[in-house]
């Protein structure tokens, strides 16, 4: 069994095997010999890959983990070749549209625009204050703003959708 | 405690702070035989500085303005323990002259300037008419406030673009915008003034010239009752994000001892020309062998370890001590190199705050490294107050082994729960212009931030592995796993490893 | 990174120990840009020190002798992966003649002394020899070793009772037996013979003059390849229980200039005698006014964070830089106290090993406070090391500041799941001796530690509240338990508060 | 109900009562406020008595808790009012002879004393190495040696009995 990872865009295909006590790792042309222990409560590992040391924390996620390692918190894709067959024969292009969301509970202070609107990518699109600060959201892409679900002065939640923005159908020129 | 102890210089101290500064304050207060009272809105109920303290009392919801910036609440404990002294931190109250005013009419004697000091100082536009007239180099802009859009667009073309546009009542960063360009000041000063309302309750706001390649470079003074305003050198503040500090260093890297001790000299000027006491900070920006006086902080600055570190001072200790009226001690000879980062709850590319609960904590340790931290297992991060959580501060025998230092000690650190902005400094420490010495404010603005090559392959690795080895479990315990519910791979891997530990 | 690094001074590091000072030992190394490796046995696979490293290698089963002592697997792994030196630590291997002259064989730079100073300064009748020719003043006692019963009790009463047993090979306080009456001596000897065939494999014991109020304090050398000794001072480390160090502080209280000066000189002529490189430690029993020699340990000792914290030197990076041929630093000035403590897992009362897994951990931080700590939660205290599990160390403007300071950091220190030492050293710390600098090695002997009936009352309070709690819980869930097996309070209020969290 | 604790020889009593939200404990003619609070896993506490603030560690035990508090680790009995009432019906002198235990794994390298050996209090009976360090262990009172259950060079587990001494029926004069 094969197992694909995604992470900042690039597939990774790994290969595990048990070969005499030993835990080893193919990825491409090179083996690396594996020893992976648990420290604590079950979220915190050191891997040792070829003895060089890995001190990281894991969390498991639907399709794959948010791994810490150094300072970075890393969210990976995981797949096994069955769930990558399956995901490639649903996988039409199901992308809706952009999403405009709360990253953490605060206040609407701004909407700066309007259903109907034309957006530049970056653009700011709303204001929302948190921690004592005014964060701008931007839009992550051009495109028309299909729906405002806020308004100025109201309380968001967490991960709350602010507004959506439809992709041009064609690339402009 | 049979050796009889000298009578401590105050019975009782109430802290009227949160956090990690809170904490800080009630170890010098400990050290010093001080006893002292906790304050804590719901959300502090276990923080570490009401557990720690002698006594702790609950002021209120967890908004600050209903919490910690409750004057008559603060008051009320300090007569209920029967305070004698009040240390107000940074922040909150700290620059409040209401507060200050309270305290002295209550007779409880505030560890911080006067009611008057803070009033000239805190009011941006005041300060710069009294830095002026102390002989304190300003930066080009007005000394009033101009609400008029049509007359502050004139006189920022004055100027000259870009311009920054400052509240009043603002402070560490806080209320900055900078305009580039004409057309977009007078929206920008509409945010400002909105933002200023909202943080400050005061929606004044100024004009001034935006220096460019700026450093943000700042003197620490200490002033006792009797006129004696001693300095403590600088900290260099350049290294920030959103106008926010992140890393400081002291001594600064390209500072002359000529110009040290010109600007050293400026800010005791300017304590004096308003009868300060106790510990302040004149922020000055540099510029070019130039500098400028930006703001004085009228309390304890959070980067103020930086300075302890390299004095071997401790400044909350001379803090309450000339708030009992003792003599400002002189300053030791500084040595070494010191560094502080910040550790803020934010994402690292992003800089959003990163909200969660703490389940996993390891700070870094060994030589030349102290640790002030609010952090604990279970602490519940909250949008409520400001994401700094804990400071890395590190001293070693020159600025190229600080770096080192400071670097290792953050590869160390481990706060799992919530995002933090570690790896942004990591990458400012690493960066040709902080090793250089030759940064400015705009540092962290065109840091390109990588993630190393062997970090992304490793997590790759390592949550293949994690898969891996949850399927292989299962598959070795779906005999035994029976009947009942299925259980995930990710549900089976953790039982089992529970039980086991090591996986070969 | 982009900007040119100096190539680092070794390549890769292997070291050879493990627990705070592995940490310690791998922190520098970092800092200074070289790889490490870190070996590790069984019982040490999820340990800090092979977690921090950049490569780790397995060396066999818990007991020393199957994995620290194995030098033959160690300079496998370091052959494996091309170490060009070895950082030994302290205990293990790191004053063992065999190990230096296999690193030596092997091309590996050994960072520590020549295996000739090891084998010299590591017997302590040599030891005596070369010290006495070098003119050190010694305790009067047998320079040679006596088997013989009828001679050793002659040679003892003509000495003068007390008397102690020392193993030639022992050191750090174990190995040792003092002898008050003739009666005890021929027993003690044989104890101290098994003990010492146990600890070190070699059963050679001496005799020697007990110095009554004795003072236990040590200088710190530092010598080059050059033939350049310098000495960092001295270290007080009278603070012991079962011979075993548990204070240590610099400078000595008591120590006058002229002496300090005497002292180091003398231990600089000895590190001369015996070509010595590295660093070292030269101990000496101080009793009013006269200063004699104990031995010389040729390796970092534990306490070498308060040498470091006065001097505001790193003396790991001075001994890779003098192994690697660099020439010895000239001290800077000291300045301040610094005192460090040792966290055992022990129990305060007993001084017996406590054992168990480390459940819950918080360190003191905060001004002054360096931590070098193996703690981890999770961790698991075995009986197959030494009991010491961290150091607090202190430094602050004066000793009465850095009593202060320790006390207030061990009140912090939170480490749960064994029992430590901690208690016994606020003891210490707060009793008459220690406050006025007027204590020998027997001040914890006569400590009579008392805890503090507050302490008594509130833990009283606390667990009757919690019963309380517990029956109140199960009496307003009693409803909702209904079916199934009874639950006990415990479990009940365990899990009831795990939903609520504050109980009011 | 009252509740009984019982601390280093000291019995103390208390009685906990409700009364408008707030959370009262009687002990003698004393009342306290008391404001607990469970830190993350529910083995810590914050207690506050009167404002008076105890950061503490309660680890729940049969018949009472292991309570840390300041540096301290300390074993309280704690009883309610009926289980004092039962343990009182019960309690007859069920003391047992004095038990040397092995307090860590080690190895027995001395065993000083043979069954029907008279011991004096504080007299050295067993020698345990453990840790590198030799434990001498001794009597904690005087008597006679009824069990030796170890022999030298012995390996013992934490918590063994090694010897056991039955105490002198009367008091010697």
């Amino acid at each position: 069994m094969n197992y694909f990872t995604r992470l900042d865009g690039v597939e990774r295909e790994f290969r595990f095997e048990r070969r005499g006590g030993q835990l080893l790792a193919h990825c491409g042309d090179r083996t690396h010999v594996l020893e992976l222990s648990m420290v604590g409560d079950g979220t915190a590992f050191s891997l040792l890959i070829d003895g060089r040391s890995h001190d990281l924390v894991l969390e498991l996620e639907d399709g794959g983990s948010v791994v810490q390692l150094r300072g970075e918190r890393l969210r990976v894709e995981v797949l096994d070749e069955r769930e990558r067959a399956a995901a490639a024969v649903a996988g039409s292009r199901a992308a809706g549209p952009q999403q405009i969301c709360a990253v953490m509970p605060g206040v609407v202070v701004e909407v700066n625009v309007a259903a109907g609107d034309q957006v530049e990518e970056g653009q700011t699109v709303v204001v929302l204050e948190a921690m004592k600060m005014q964060n701008p959201l931007q839009a992550e892409g051009p495109g028309v703003v299909s729906k405002v679900a806020v308004s100025k002065g109201q309380a968001v939640a967490g991960g709350e959708v602010l507004l959506e923005i439809e992709a041009p159908d064609e690339e402009p020129a | 405690m049979t050796a009889a102890p000298k009578p401590p210089l105050f019975r009782r101290l109430l802290v009227a702070n949160r956090g990690e500064i809170a904490l800080r304050v009630m170890r010098t207060a400990q050290e010093l035989g001080i006893e002292t009272v906790a304050v804590y809105s719901d959300a502090d109920r276990n923080a570490l500085h009401v557990r720690r303290a002698t006594h702790s009392a609950r002021l209120g919801p967890p908004p600050p303005a209903e919490s910690y910036l409750r004057v008559d609440k603060i008051l009320e404990v300090a007569a209920q323990f029967e305070c004698d002294a009040v240390h107000p931190g940074y922040g909150f109250l700290s620059e409040k002259e209401e507060f200050a005013q309270a305290c002295a009419d209550a007779e409880i004697a505030l560890i911080g300037p006067s009611p008057n000091a803070i009033r000239l100082m805190g009011d941006k536009v005041a300060a710069r008419r009294v830095a002026d007239e102390a002989g304190v180099p300003l930066v080009p802009g007005l000394k009033d406030e101009v609400k008029d859009p049509a007359e502050l667009a004139g006189k920022a073309k004055e100027i000259g673009f870009p311009v920054m546009l400052k509240a009043a009542a603002g402070g560490g960063g806080k209320g900055i915008r900078i305009v580039e360009r004409e057309a977009d000041l007078i929206p920008a000063m509409e945010m400002a003034r909105n933002e200023a309302r909202g943080a400050f309750g005061d929606d004044r706001v100024y004009l001034e010239k935006y220096v460019e390649q700026p450093r943000h470079v700042e003197i620490q003074i200490m002033a006792d009752s009797h006129g004696k305003v001693v300095h403590y050198g600088e900290r260099e503040c350049s290294v920030q994000r959103r106008h926010q500090k992140l890393v400081e260093e002291s001594p600064c890297a390209v500072l002359t001892p000529e110009l040290r001790a010109e600007m050293g000299e400026a800010a005791c000027r300017l304590a004096a020309a308003v009868d300060y006491r106790g510990a302040g900070t004149v922020e000055f920006l540099y510029s070019k062998g130039q500098f400028y006086f930006l703001e004085m902080n009228t309390r304890l600055q959070v980067e103020h370890p930086v300075t302890e570190m390299c004095y071997g001072v401790d400044l909350v200790r001379e803090q309450i001590r000339v708030a009992a009226g003792l003599e400002a001690m002189d300053p030791p000879t500084p040595h070494g190199h010191a560094i502080e980062v910040r550790i803020n709850a934010e994402e690292p590319d992003t800089f959003f705050p990163s909200l969660g609960t703490i389940s996993r904590l390891n700070m870094p340790g060994g030589p030349g490294v102290r640790i002030d931290s609010a952090l604990y297992r279970g602490l519940e991060v909250t949008p409520h107050y400001d994401s700094m959580l804990a400071k890395v501060v590190v001293h070693a025998g020159d600025r190229e082994q600080a770096i080192a230092r400071a670097t290792r000690a953050l590869r160390e650190l481990r706060v799992i729960g919530v995002s933090t902005s570690a790896p942004v400094a990591i990458a400012a420490l690493a960066s040709d212009p902080f090793r250089t010495g030759d940064y400015d404010t705009s540092l962290l603005q065109h840091q390109q931030r990588q993630v190393p090559e062997e970090v992304l392959e490793v997590a790759s690795l390592a949550a293949a592995v994690a898969k891996f080895r949850g399927a292989e479990r299962l598959g070795n315990a779906s005999a035994a796993a029976a009947a009942g519910t299925p259980l995930s791979p990710w549900t089976m891997i953790d039982r089992l490893e529970r039980l086991g530990g090591r996986l070969r």
